[in-house]
Order: structure tokens, then sequence, then C-alpha cells
């Protein structure tokens, strides 16, 4: 695989968007032709070689193609857009719309990632090191379509409304998460590793989170289901006990919520409903 | 000079669009308003008050004063180097200035956010995942004989709002007080919620609970829990019962859902009952709108974008996406590189990390009167006010269009916020080479 | 008890939006709005008077205003500061993907700060500033 | 302004009788004129067709309901946004575009006027403050009055002749064009989450029925000589076997006494014009609504074409709307307009392989075949509910070839395909009769004189069509005439080339035309003391701020009518 490294010049303050930053837009490209594609810094057009410098070569087809971006691109948008295969790899922070409508590949980033990751995602994979901010492989404004497939790990912190009308796929987040995970969820699975702020599951019509924290309560639209030993997350079967919810109601939802009972000592008042 | 009596001014305090006002005038001074709730009285009769008379241009750390061609030559200067200017404000002026002020972010290349996005901005998004059954204000007066008040205290923030709308207005087909019923949600037991036939009082942050609770009891679906937002779960199925057997019920709603922990899910989550118990009932949905043009901000922003407020006009076309291009967003971000504030004071308003990043960037500011923004301004360019010293379209919560009127002269040589704003377009362009 | 801890929310009153049209540096307008409102029973459990300076601090900012006994009571451990200059200062300013900062509904402490001075709305650009 | 002289086109001018013929048009100061100077700009379209600018009868391009479609659907601009360029604002498409994309779009495809058919009353100062924004095209729209407090008092009690004054007070007040109906007297029943089931139906607490509410306004439309037929959405839209009712409703008012043309005009019959008892059954009522068309002078119709795409449906009928949206259950926007209307907004999808969908697209396309007379039958997709306005041009290729409706009918649902008349059906349109349905015959009916033809003194509102009529072929060459008609060579509005070769080279500020009928004083005094004294109790809005001034209109263009009260 052909690496190019992408160094951006300095700390960027305006935003730039720059969803040529794929696999697929390089592929096959001189270093020459890279430089002087157009980006736009805030209101400017501006060459890509004016922010970052650019080194090393390209692979003849995407998936033969690894963009390695040396430093902080927390002020870049877009990167990844639409990729289909090949790598790209973040050392730093990472900007908003990381991996949108990405079809497959990889994306890594050893820092944090902002808001809209993944979104309408369809395949591949993205992990981030660091933390994630709202609406984690999320849909547009006013859509109805999330993600679709692929992975999506995130080894910190989370924001609100992760996996927000997910349709397919996995979400896996190790740190806490906040309000609103899995809101309007169609399909796929969320574990979250740690815990939740709340909300979880609100709307959904089907899939499964899986908490292995402390869930943050249980909405009035859910109805508990059972005790369970184990849950699954794909082939992954993951020792419980667990809470098991199904909801939401208000949607006619047949999505589940598995909540480790050893972390939700507050859900404990549902086991009177257990059949003796 | 001789008093004058302007009769059927409308109010441009408020949202509600109050029409009926009196207003005793000699042309330049007002002398007293009738008919409109102590702020409109306080408004009318307050127009000299903390005016800027003449525009301001920084220089050496100071203000000083300056001419209306000097202003809108360094304001037009300052919006056309930026490479990421923000134009916010618009709640408070007309929908023509409005227009402009779109017209010149997009000559720049800005985003334009109107004062929404800390408002009612969070309904919007709600209504964009669900939509909205509503009504006009007239329609509840007729009909409503349940109205529901749900952290919102119009008592305080609209005035009028219960004597013209709903509990003590006359309809068509609800006369009294009695024929009506009043249920007030809050986590304070407001001065609306005195008026109640049923207080509902709740923890903070727990709208989200109770609403998702209500939704399921409509339903018919079992509650599990014993109580929801500290509201024991009887009286949950005893409000939902409520709700479904009126009539006519209305549903208003202010920003203790929009800016508690939720916001845009809370919106979303009122509006999926509203529309829920249309399947049962007749039921509508209003926000309670704050300022008086805060939502012909939002129509003429949709009509010429396609979006409500949050827009981002940089790259040539509109975007839109709260979060990204919302201007608090992207002044705690410190992205922006220059202001331009008509008609509000968000180095007052906007929580510290954004008013820090917003204190560091030139602002240009339009406004009648002296704020802490005009004060942290380059540049100050003082303005006529809608409704009182100029006329121009305002829109009413519901979304009806009023044409609210000149009522006496600016003080002299005062401009309006349209004409401000052309200067600042024709300026810009000029600069640009373009005629 | 000399200090308790609360909820803050902010939001609309009448003298606030009366007092606004005097002008914002009106006297009117730091009256109504550099105010605290607390339940009656909270300001008695932090042992504090009608008038009397408080701090109120949250993990954004913290800020001194008159505590007043709240007239729309009660509202345990809910305390009201007026929409303005002094109540932003303790908001959080994360908007969770929707452009609205979190004004209402945030953790905080009050406590009784009877000697210190409300900050004027010069000052409070400043503290903004930093 | 310059003058100009197209030369060497092939004319189709139906309301003059000119259908091919090579010719010159001459403008000078906005109209077509004999002859121009030489010193005119002259313009080859040798090998080209040239029209009138198209007119458009019914299109939800503004006002409340058009905004807060587009308010609440941010999905649907952000896949296609418009760049601003050097004589062009940015904005938005898709379904409903904004403002001056709006305008845009319409000048590229070559139409030039365009009338937004439902405004309540009360709103229609945003109605005014949208279409003042839509550059380049004249407008107009229709006041709606079906479901109105005064308007059923008067029918009840059977005082015409006030109801008539009345009309002139509103129509005057929201500076409207015509009277508009809209489910009669079934938006007032809405209010109790209710419904009117026919024309003989009571409205709640009003004690009219809606076949009353219609005669009426029919015998007012006459009385004040308006230049429009009522415009009317009958009752049970969407319905299955909804179509007797539309029947119904047109022959109610036959004997209403016309003026000089039809008295009724019923809209987006595709949505109108069902057979059947139930979803699974609905069938085609065209054959039956064709053949009463066919028969009856008084009335004319629309389609409303359906398109297999995503679409918003928008309208004052909220009862439908809401039967609609518990089908569909997407987001659903319903706004009741006190004392007048409603309005209601869901966004769906139409797909070929869905019956009822299928069903539809046939209902549309069998009527604008079987009607024989095409000045009785108007292209319109009912923007947005049958299908975005930038569809016409696909709805000209199926009407010119038989070809191109083969060609979709092999994919739609197959049971649709055998239940409908359509594929036996033969007949292909001129372009002549595609001139009639765009822009004469809907300028004829909406009474604009100087529209939809390119006599003297006609304005200069011309499109030039990448089409000759003497090479091509249209039934097999239909692609190329989609084409041609998404894309103008040139649009001329007022005697400005607005679009070169499909792209808008400028924008100028179209006129509103609005009528003001002028009734005798001693009725209209009548009237606004009828009015005065009740409307404090109608309305939450005073009387004296609800009259929309002329000087509210960009460009106001006032049409005034004798009438016979």
């Amino acid at each position: 695989m052909a690496d190019l490294v992408l160094a951006p010049v300095r700390q960027f303050k305006i935003p730039v968007t720059a969803d040529c930053i794929s696999p697929d837009f390089i592929a096959g490209k001189s270093l020459r032709e890279i430089e002087l594609t157009e980006i736009w810094e805030g209101n400017r057009r501006v060459k890509l070689g004016s922010l970052f410098k650019v080194h090393g070569e390209m692979g003849s087809t995407p998936k033969d193609c690894l963009i390695r971006i040396t430093g902080n691109v927390s002020s870049v948008r877009g990167i990844g857009y639409r990729m289909t295969a090949g790598a790209i790899e973040v050392d730093g922070d990472a900007g908003m719309y990381l991996g949108e409508r990405m079809r497959g590949g990889s994306v890594v980033v050893t820092g944090n990632a902002g808001s809209w990751l993944g979104t309408q995602m369809r395949d591949g994979r993205i992990e981030i090191k660091g933390n994630a901010g709202d609406s984690v492989g999320g849909s547009v404004r006013g859509g109805t379509k999330g993600m679709r497939g692929g992975t999506i790990t995130i080894h910190g912190e989370c924001g609100t409304e992760a996996g927000a009308w997910m349709r397919n796929g996995t979400i896996r987040i190790k740190g806490n998460c906040d309000l609103y995970a899995g809101i309007h969820m169609k399909n796929g699975t969320i574990v979250l590793e740690k815990g939740s702020a709340g909300r979880v599951g609100a709307h959904m019509t089907n899939g499964r989170i899986i908490v292995l924290g402390n869930m943050g309560g249980v909405l009035p639209s859910f109805q508990f289901e059972e005790i369970r030993q184990t849950a699954k997350a794909g082939d992954e079967k993951i020792p419980g006990p667990f809470y098991v919810f199904s909801g939401d109601v208000n949607e006619e939802g047949q999505g589940r919520l598995f909540a480790r009972v050893a972390d939700n000592s507050d859900l404990k008042w549902n086991e009177r409903y257990l059949e003796k | 000079m001789s008093k004058t009596i302007s009769e059927n001014v409308i109010c441009t305090f408020c949202a509600s669009g109050c029409d009926d006002l009196e207003i005793t005038h000699n042309g330049r001074d007002i002398s007293s308003a009738r008919n409109g709730c102590a702020i409109s009285v306080s408004r009318f009769t307050s127009t000299k008050q903390s005016r800027i008379s003449r525009p301001l241009l920084r220089t050496k750390e100071r203000l000083r004063e300056t001419t209306y061609l000097k202003a809108i030559d360094r304001a037009a200067r300052i919006l056309n180097n930026a490479r990421y200017p923000v134009l916010y404000g618009w709640s408070q002026t007309s929908s023509e200035a409005i227009s402009k002020g779109i017209e010149l972010a997009e000559l720049v290349g800005g985003i334009i956010d109107n004062t929404t996005t800390s408002c009612h901005g969070p309904t919007i998004l709600g209504v964009q995942d669900v939509g909205e059954a509503t009504c006009t204000l007239g329609e509840v007066r007729h009909s409503a004989d349940l109205v529901i008040y749900w952290g919102c205290n119009p008592i305080h923030s609209h005035p009028h709002h219960t004597t013209r709308f709903t509990i003590f207005s006359k309809g068509r087909f609800r006369k009294t007080r009695k024929d009506r019923k009043l249920v007030v949600v809050d986590v304070r037991r407001t001065d609306t919620a005195k008026l109640a036939d049923r207080f509902i009082q709740i923890q903070p942050n727990t709208d989200y609970e109770l609403l998702t609770a209500l939704r399921a009891a409509l339903k018919g679906e079992e509650i599990e829990q014993d109580s929801v937002a500290g509201v024991p779960l009887e009286t949950v199925e005893e409000l939902a019962d409520m709700m479904a057997d009126c009539e006519f019920g209305a549903l208003f709603f202010g920003l203790g859902l929009t800016m508690s922990a939720g916001k845009h899910r809370n919106t979303e989550a009122a509006l999926a009952l509203v529309r829920d118990l249309n399947y049962v009932t007749k039921f509508a949905i209003i926000p309670m709108r704050g300022w008086f043009n805060v939502r012909g901000a939002n129509e003429v922003s949709t009509w010429q974008t396609g979006y409500p407020y949050a827009v981002d006009l940089t790259q040539g076309y509109p975007r839109f996406n709260p979060g990204d291009t919302s201007a608090i967003d992207a002044f705690t971000r410190g992205e922006p590189d220059a202001a331009l504030v008509v008609a509000s004071d968000p180095v007052s308003h906007f929580p510290k990390a954004a008013a820090r990043n917003l204190l560091g960037v030139p602002i240009v500011s339009v406004d009648p009167k002296r704020t802490p923004t005009t004060e942290a301004s380059e540049v100050v360019i003082p303005s006529a006010i809608i409704g009182i010293e100029t006329a121009g379209t305002i829109y009413r919560i519901d979304g009806v269009a009023l044409e609210a009127r000149k009522v006496i002269h600016p003080p002299p040589g005062i401009r309006s916020d349209v004409e401000i704003l052309d200067a600042i377009i024709k300026r810009v362009k000029a600069l640009r080479g373009r005629r | 008890m000399s200090r308790i801890e609360v909820t803050v929310i902010s939001g609309r009153s009448l003298s606030q939006a009366r007092s606004r049209e005097l002008g914002k540096f009106s006297d009117e307008y730091a009256r109504s709005v550099a105010i605290c409102e607390l339940d009656p029973e909270d300001m008695k459990e932090l042992d504090s008077i009608d008038g009397q300076n408080v701090r109120v601090t949250t993990d954004f900012g913290e800020v001194i205003v008159r505590a007043v006994t709240s007239k729309q009571a009660p509202h345990r451990r809910v305390a009201f500061v007026p929409y303005g200059p002094w109540a932003s200062m303790l908001f959080d300013p994360a908007t969770h993907a929707s452009g609205m900062p979190t004004l209402k509904g945030v953790k905080a402490t009050v406590e009784k700060a009877a000697d210190a001075k409300i900050a004027t709305l010069q000052e409070i650009t400043h503290m903004k500033a930093e | 302004m310059p003058e100009l002289l197209i030369r060497n086109g092939r004319v189709f001018d139906p309301l003059n009788g000119i259908a091919g013929e090579k010719m010159d048009i001459a403008v000078r100061n906005g109209r077509i004129v004999e002859k121009v100077s030489g010193k005119a700009r002259s313009l080859n379209v040798s090998g080209f067709t040239v029209m009138p600018g198209g007119v458009d009868i019914h299109s939800h391009i503004a006002g409340s309901k058009a905004n807060g479609a587009r308010m609440m659907r941010p999905e649907d601009h952000s896949k296609d946004p418009e760049r601003k360029t050097k004589y062009t604002r940015c904005g938005v498409g898709h379904t409903i575009p904004s403002v001056f994309t709006t305008g845009y779009r319409y000048a590229r495809m070559g139409y030039t006027t365009v009338f937004e058919p439902a405004t309540p009353p009360l709103k229609t100062r945003h109605t005014h403050e949208e279409l003042n924004d839509i550059p380049i095209i004249d407008k107009g729209c229709f006041t709606l009055f079906g479901n109105n407090w005064f308007v059923m008092e008067y029918v009840k009690q059977g005082r015409i002749e006030e109801l008539a004054a009345y009309v002139a007070w509103m129509l005057e007040a929201t500076k409207g064009y015509a009277i508009k109906i809209v489910n009669p007297g079934g938006i007032e029943a809405w209010r109790w989450g209710r419904n009117v089931r026919g024309l003989d139906d009571t409205v709640p607490n009003f004690d009219v029925t809606p076949r009353q509410i219609v005669q009426a306004l029919c015998q007012v439309n006459s009385l004040l000589n308006l230049p429009h037929a009522v415009h009317v959405h009958p009752n049970a839209l969407a319905e299955p076997g909804n179509y007797q009712t539309t029947i119904d409703t047109m022959d109610c008012v036959k004997h209403v006494q016309a003026t000089n043309h039809p008295t009724i005009h019923v809209t987006h019959v595709q949505f109108t014009g069902r057979k059947g008892w139930s979803w699974a059954d609905v069938r085609s009522g065209a054959p039956e609504i064709a053949d009463y068309v066919n028969t009856h002078d008084h009335v004319s119709i629309d389609p409303g074409q359906l398109i297999f795409t995503n679409v918003t449906w928008m309208t004052a009928d909220g009862p439908a709307m809401f039967a609609l949206f518990k089908l569909a259950k997407t987001k659903w926007l319903n706004v009741d307009v006190e004392s007048e209307t409603g309005a209601g907004v869901v966004c769906a999808t139409y797909k070929k392989s869905n019956y009822v969908n299928a069903i539809q697209w046939g209902i549309a396309l069998e009527l604008a075949l079987l009607v024989k007379n095409p000045w009785k039958i108007f292209l319109t997709t009912d923007h947005p509910n049958g299908g975005p306005f930038t569809s016409y041009p696909r709805v000209i290729s199926w009407l010119v070839s038989k070809e191109a409706r083969k060609k979709l009918l092999d994919k739609i649902n197959k049971t649709a395909r055998r239940r409908l008349d359509l594929p036996g059906i033969d007949r292909e349109y001129t372009l002549n009769e595609i001139a009639t349905i765009t822009r004469a015959a809907t300028a004829k009916s909406l009474g604009l004189e100087s529209k939809g033809h390119l006599g003297q003194g006609a304005d200069a509102d011309i499109a030039v069509y990448n089409i000759d009529p003497s090479k091509v072929d249209l039934s097999r060459d239909y692609k190329s005439v989609r084409k041609a008609f998404s894309r103008a060579v040139f649009t001329i509005k007022g005697g400005r080339i607005v679009v070169k070769n499909g792209e808008v080279v400028r924008s100028v500020q179209g006129r509103t035309f609005w009528t003001k009928p002028v009734v005798s004083e001693g009725a209209m005094r009548a009237v606004t003391s009828d009015l005065e004294s009740k409307f404090d109790d109608y309305y939450s809005v005073r009387m004296a701020n609800y009259p929309i001034h002329e000087q509210y209109l960009a460009a106001s263009e006032m049409i005034t009518t004798k009438a016979g009260v």
C-alpha cells in the first residue's frame, strides 16, 4: 500500500472543507495534482498544497492508497467522504463529518473526532482512539437514513445520539456515552461498554443496544421482558446477566435493550415483574 | 406640536402580535400607550432611553462619533475581508431587513443565524423529525376546551396571551373561563401555574420522560414505573385521559423544553404527543416564540435559502446543520473572524465560552440602543425602532404576518435597518468592483 | 448552612423585559436581572435574607447576584436567574448538535456572599473576554 | 429596453391560430408589436420552436404551507443545492424549492407566469412576501373561500349579493386573483377532527352543505365577472370512489349563468377521479370524468399528473392530509387558520410497484388523453403533490409519445396496468396541443388577455425550444422533446432575454396579478359594516390590520371587473 502523507502547515482556525481527502480521489493522481486541488477554507477557495505539506505516493486504485495525516486537523471537515476502499490514518484530532457516506476501507484516528462521524456510512471501519462528538453514525438533518453497515469503535467518550436512525452495522463505545444512544434506531447493534447518561433507545423500532455500565435508567416507553445470561453482539456472546427491555412501545418498536444487572441496581425494581 | 392618537398599533415586543394599541404622541415623542401589557407600555414610552445618537467607530480603543458613510465603509470592509463572518440577530427587526441580511451574507460568504438558535431552534429540529399539528391563535380562542402551558410562563413572557387567545378570551365555541380547563406543567409554581385548574410540578430535566409516558399512556400501554418525572403514575394517566377526552386541545410550550436536557428531543416528544392525540381528538401545539419577529426570521430565511436559521453561505450555497453552522457553536469553537450583529445582544446572552471568542473578533453592530455588544463593537450603527419609528413586516407566533407601522419619526438623522444594510451591501459590491 | 446544591434555570420575567426597554445599562435592569430567585425554604436553609448577595457557581462559571425570595414557589432546590448577562456566566455552551446551549437545568451551588459585589455590565464583559 | 426581432422560428400560437408557421416576432417596450426598427437586436432561431411563455395555472410555490413544508424538510433540500452565479442568487431544490430557485427553474423551462392556487386569507401577506421574492415570472394567488365563516353564514342566509360584495372585499384585501374552494365545509368539520362525507353532508354548526357553498360561490363568480372560473378542489380527496363526488360537484353548477368562460375549474383530478370501494380495488374514474368534460362546456380540469418520485403533499385540505398521513406515516404538518381554512403537509414517495400509485399515474394520463378538447384541460402536476414542476418536460414526453408511455407502463404494477385503459389509448399530442395546454388555454382560462399568445399587444413573454417541428418525430424522439422543454434556448420575459441555452442570464422582477371587482358603493358599505360588527369576534387580528395595501406588492398588476352588484 502506498503512503500519502498530509502534514498541516499550521493550526487552522477557520473551518476547512476537504472532502477530497479520500483514497478514491487521490488514487492515480500525481502529488502536483493533489497540491493543486481546490478546497474551502472558510469562504475562500485555496489550494490543498497551501494548507498541507504533501509528500509520499499514491496507489493506482483506492484500495492501494493509505493517507496519513500528521497533526491536528480538528477544523478539517469531510475527510474520507464517500470513500470505498483504502485507509486513512489521522495522527491527531479530526474534524466533523469524518467518513460521511463511507462505503468501505478504514479510518483510524489517534485523537478525537468531531460530530457526525460516519454519517450515513454504508460499510467499512472507523476507529477513534479518543473521544467522539454527537450523532455518530447518524443521518442528515430531517432524514431517516442513518448508518447502514460497517463498524465504528470509539475508545473514549461519545456525545449524544450515537447511532441515530441507524439501520445496520455495529457501533461500540468504550467510554461514557451521553443521552439518546440509538435514538430512532431501526436495526443494527450498539454496545456501550461503560455507561450512558440515559434515554437509551428512544423511538427505536428495532435493533439492540447492550449496556455494560449504568444505562442511566430506562424510559417509560420500554417494557421489562426478562433477565438473560448473555447478550449477542454479532458473533460475540457478552456475559451478563442482563435486564432485557423491549420497545419503544410508542413507536410499536421491537427493539431490545440489554442492561447489565451488576451495573444497574437502579433498575432492580423491574424484578418484581419476573414470574416466580 | 399637536397630540395625535394612533389606533390599532401593532406591538413589537413579544411575538403575540397584539394589534390594538392606542399610542398618543406628537410625531416625535410618545406620551402614553394604552391597551398594551406592562412591557408594551414600557417599550413605547421608553424609546428615547439609552439611544445611540450617532454612528460610532473604534479608534485607539475608544468608540468615537462618526458619519454613516464612514461607519458603513468600515463595516463593509470588515465583512468583505472576513473569511468566516457570522451575521447574527435578526429577531427584532423587520422581514425586509432580514431579507437584506441574507443577501449580504450570500455576498460576503458568511453564516447567517438568528436568535432562534438559542430559543426555539430545537423546536424546529423537532418539527424536522415529526412535523407539527398546529393552528393560528384565533382557533385556540374559538375552540380549545383544554389549554396546556408546558415549560412556559406567559403571565411574564407574553402577558396578554391568556386574555387574547386562551382561558380568558371569548371565542365562538368557548365563551368564558368556565368553558376551558387549564393545565400547567413546570418546575416552578409560576404565576401562570397559579391560574391553573391542574398544576403538575416536575423535576428539572425530566420533561422528556413525562412526555414519553404520556404518549405511552395514550396508546394504552402499561407503564411499569410508579412515578415519572416525580409525578405519580395515576396523575400521568389522568392527564393523558384529560387530553384524549377534550374536544379541542392546545399545548403551548416554551423554553422549558428547548433549553433543558434533551432540547430538540424534548420538543420532538411534545410534537409527537400532539400528533398522536389527533388520532383520538383534535389537538394543536404552538411554541411560545419570544421576540416579535423571530418567526419572521425563520420564514424569510426558509423561503430564501430553504433553511430557517443557522444557514452557512460560505461556500456559495446554503448549508444547514445546527451544531456546525449555528452561531454559538461556531463561536464556542472560535472559528469566525468577524461578526455583524443586528438588533441583538450576544455579548450579554451567549455563554461565556462563546462570548469570549465573539469579543475576540471585530464586531459591527446595528441597534437602536446601547448594549454590552454595541460597547464592544468596532463599528456601531444606530437604527430606528421597528414598529415605532419605521414600518416593516413581522410574523406572529403562529405565522400570521402583520405590517408593523411607523408611529413617530426616528431621532434626527437615524436610519432604518433596511437602509443601513442596503448601504453596506452597495459598499461591499463597490469594494468588489461590481455594480 | 451557608451553601446549598441546586439546579439553576434561566428564563424570562416581566420586570426583566420591562427594564430592558429602559436600557441595558439602567439601574432598573441590573436590579431586575442580577438576581437569583430561591424557594423560601431554600432561603431559610441557606440562612440568607432577601436582597443579600449570593455566589452561584456551576461547572462553567460563577457570578454574584442578589438573592430574592421567590414569589413563584414552591420550587425546592431550583434557582431561577433571569436571562441576561449575569445568567449567561453560568451555562453550558455545549449544544449537543442542536445549536442551543444548555440554559436551563444546570447543577449549581448557591452560597452566601453578602460582602461580594455584583459585577457591573462592563465588568461582566471583561470577565467574559478573559 | 432594446427592441428584439426573433427571426425564422417555427411559431406555435394557438390563440391566434398559428401552428408551426415560420415567422418573425417583433418586440418593443416589453410587448409584441407588428414591426421594429432596423436597430432591433436580431435573434435567428431558425430550426427552433417558438411559443408564448408558459402559464401555469396551479402550482404551490409560495405562502405559509409551502414554507412550512420547506422548514420541515431539510433532507429534501440538502440533496439539491443551487450555487450562486454571476446573475442568480443561491438556493435549494427539490420538491419545494426556495423562492429564487423556483423563479429560475420555471424560467429555464420557458415558463413566465405561475399561479399559487391556495392562499389562506389571513396568511396571504406572507404569500405576497414570497411572490414578491420569486424572480422573473409573473404570478398571482387564489384566495381560499370554501370554509370561511362569513361565506357559510351568507350562504345559509341566502344573501348572495352580500356574499358577492364580501368576496369582492376579500379579493381586494388579500390581493387575490380568483375564488378557490378546497373541500367545501370539510375543513370547518376538521376543527373537531372530522370531515364532511360528500356534497350533501351538513357542515357542523353552520347548517349548510358543500353543494350550497359551491353553488353560491359560482353564482358570485358570475356576479362579479371574475376573470377565472371558481377553482375547486372537491370533497373526498384521495378517497376510493370519489370520482362520483367530482362529477356531482361539476354537475351541481351547470345551471349557473356563465360569463364568457367556464363556471368551474376542477383541479388535480388525479386525486379525485378514483373508482372502487377500497384501496385494494381503486380504479380509474378518468373515462367517466372525461366523458362529462367532453359533453359539458361549463367545466375545465387539470390532471395533477403523478411522477414516480419523492414528493411533498400540501393542501388546504387538512382532514384529507391527515388521512393520508396515517397511511404514509412520515412527517405531518397541519395548520388550521382561524375562521377560514386549514393546511396540511406530508412527505411521500410514489413507487411504480405500488398499485394505487400506478393507478393514480394512469388516471392523470387517461384524463389528458381522453378529454378531447385541449382547451378544457391544462398541464399540471399540482406541484409538489403529484411531482415537482420540473417534471413537466417528462409529462410532455408522455403526452406526445405512446412509446414513452409504454416504456413506463411496462415497469409499473402489473395489476394496475391490467386495470387501466391507458395501454389501449393511441392519442399523441401535437406541439400545437402542447402549446395549448401549457400556455394558451391556461392564459385564456385565467382571463389574462396579454398572456399565452404572441399577437400584437401581448406581453413579450416568449419561449424558444430546441425542436425543429419540420424534422423531429415527437413520438419517436420523445427524449429530445423532454430535453428541449427542460432547457429553453431562450426565455424572454417582458421583452428581456432572461434565459439563454437553459441558463439564467438575467433576473427581472415579475408582476403580481390581482382582481378588484368594482361593486356598488351601497353594497360595499353594507358588507363593510357587517364585517366591522363581527370582525373582532371572528379574528385575532384587527380589521384595520387585515387588508394588504397595494404598495405591499413589489409590482402590482390590478385587473378590475365590473360587478353586477
